[in-house]
């Protein structure tokens, strides 16, 4: 799996793109959160307060329940400010 | 029309385009975005917007295509820029095409509203007092918010603001 | 700024002089009324404006200044052109610009409604099939008198467009 | 008091613009409509369907209601397609 990250987000979780395998039991968002947190205190950081963070599967808007399967890019970012 | 890039436009030229070869074009309406000056009393120097590249095209092609669905739009531009940028720059461009003005207006402000909210851009300020990452604010999403109740309302374009204006004021 | 003139105008330019030494300018809204090609399935040659030049200019000086008073603009322009025109040709542009994009845009299409119904110009199309008075719409009159409705209930910016649009979905 | 007319009024009426001098009796735009009406058939045809008939004086909008006194400026038009 793909993970990019952008805007503040990047800066504390300290990756811009990252290629991750995480275990089959990974397989919703919620739980590559999980597993990122507990993997990188860059990650822990940037994922405080989850309210503040938005996330994309393959370039869609879509929520914590998002299901992921193999080759999927993961965004992370915060509220967007564009415009 | 959609076009992300780190150079500036030409409003002129783009509004003249939309109407280029259209003759039922009666209305054009622009919305331009400028980098101000100050933010929260502070001067700012200069911004940098940062933007998911692969996801902000899409993104902008799918407004744009929810507002010719929902507006009868002869032609339309959305035109964000990227990278650093100074005070009096523009930032974006949205431009509507319709035989009709206030369908023109409405998609505009809709395009914008959408774009304030979902386009994904990150705005980074310079000012003397250190750089900060632009906050989200909650008006922007409210605004967005009072489209998709009129979406809810089912979808009919006369249901939307001036049709709410006049109910709201019967 | 208001405008009565027989020449064209560039709109890149009118809008760069909105926001021209307005560092807290962060949106421009602009309305570009252009020529149609075709009347009830008659193909247009071209069109004369007759206008009223000793009232046209007090009226369209005084809308200016309502918007104003209304909204919270930094600067506002109104170019309205008389005589002939082809097909194409642009007849008028309404610029606005704010710190708040909302306002531009209501103040931008509040202008442009009370053009339609109140400024002293008539329109003459000349078609293959002789020339015509252009005749007035009871839309326009709706239009403004939406605005008139939001002035009787108080004067409130807020309450206008965006307001009554979120009453009515409530 | 100058009479001014404008585009379809204008050609009925075969005026563009008219110096006149009513009796003392027309004080409102009714009574000069009236006067005009009876006076000149141009008038008389431009002013057949008043409902039709935008009234300015002194460049201002006004009614049949709006007095009228010595050297004002009344235009006569149709409803306006501007903009």
């Amino acid at each position: 799996m793909k993970i990019v990250c952008f805007a503040w987000l990047r800066e504390k979780a300290g990756v811009s793109e990252d290629t991750v395998s995480p275990p089959d039991t990974v397989n919703d968002v919620r739980g590559l959160v999980e597993w990122l947190r507990a993997k990188d205190p860059g990650y822990a950081d940037a994922f405080e307060d989850l309210s503040l963070v938005r996330i994309a599967v393959n370039q869609e808007y879509a929520t914590l329940d998002a299901r992921l399967a193999p080759g999927d890019e993961i965004a992370f970012f915060p509220p967007v400010t564009g415009g | 029309m959609i076009r992300v890039q780190r150079e500036d436009f030409d409003v002129g030229a783009e509004l003249d385009r939309l109407a280029a070869g259209r003759g039922s074009v009666g209305g054009l309406c622009a919305f331009v975005g400028l980098v101000r000056d100050m933010s929260e009393q502070r001067a700012i120097s200069v911004i940098e917007l940062e933007h998911y590249p692969s996801m902000t095209e899409r993104a902008l092609e799918r407004i744009e295509t929810q507002a010719r669905a929902r507006w009868p739009l002869d032609a339309s531009v959305v035109i964000h820029r990227f990278g650093r940028l100074e005070p009096g720059d523009r930032i974006v461009l949205v431009g509507t095409a319709s035989a009709h003005r206030h369908a023109a207006f409405e998609a505009c402000e809709f395009i914008v509203d959408w774009l304030k909210t979902k386009a994904p851009f990150w705005k980074r300020e310079h000012t003397d007092a250190g750089t900060r990452w632009v906050e989200a604010r909650a008006s922007d999403t409210a605004a967005l918010a009072h489209w998709e109740q009129g979406e809810a309302a089912g979808h009919d374009p006369s249901n939307s603001t001036r049709g709410a204006r006049k109910k709201a004021a019967e």
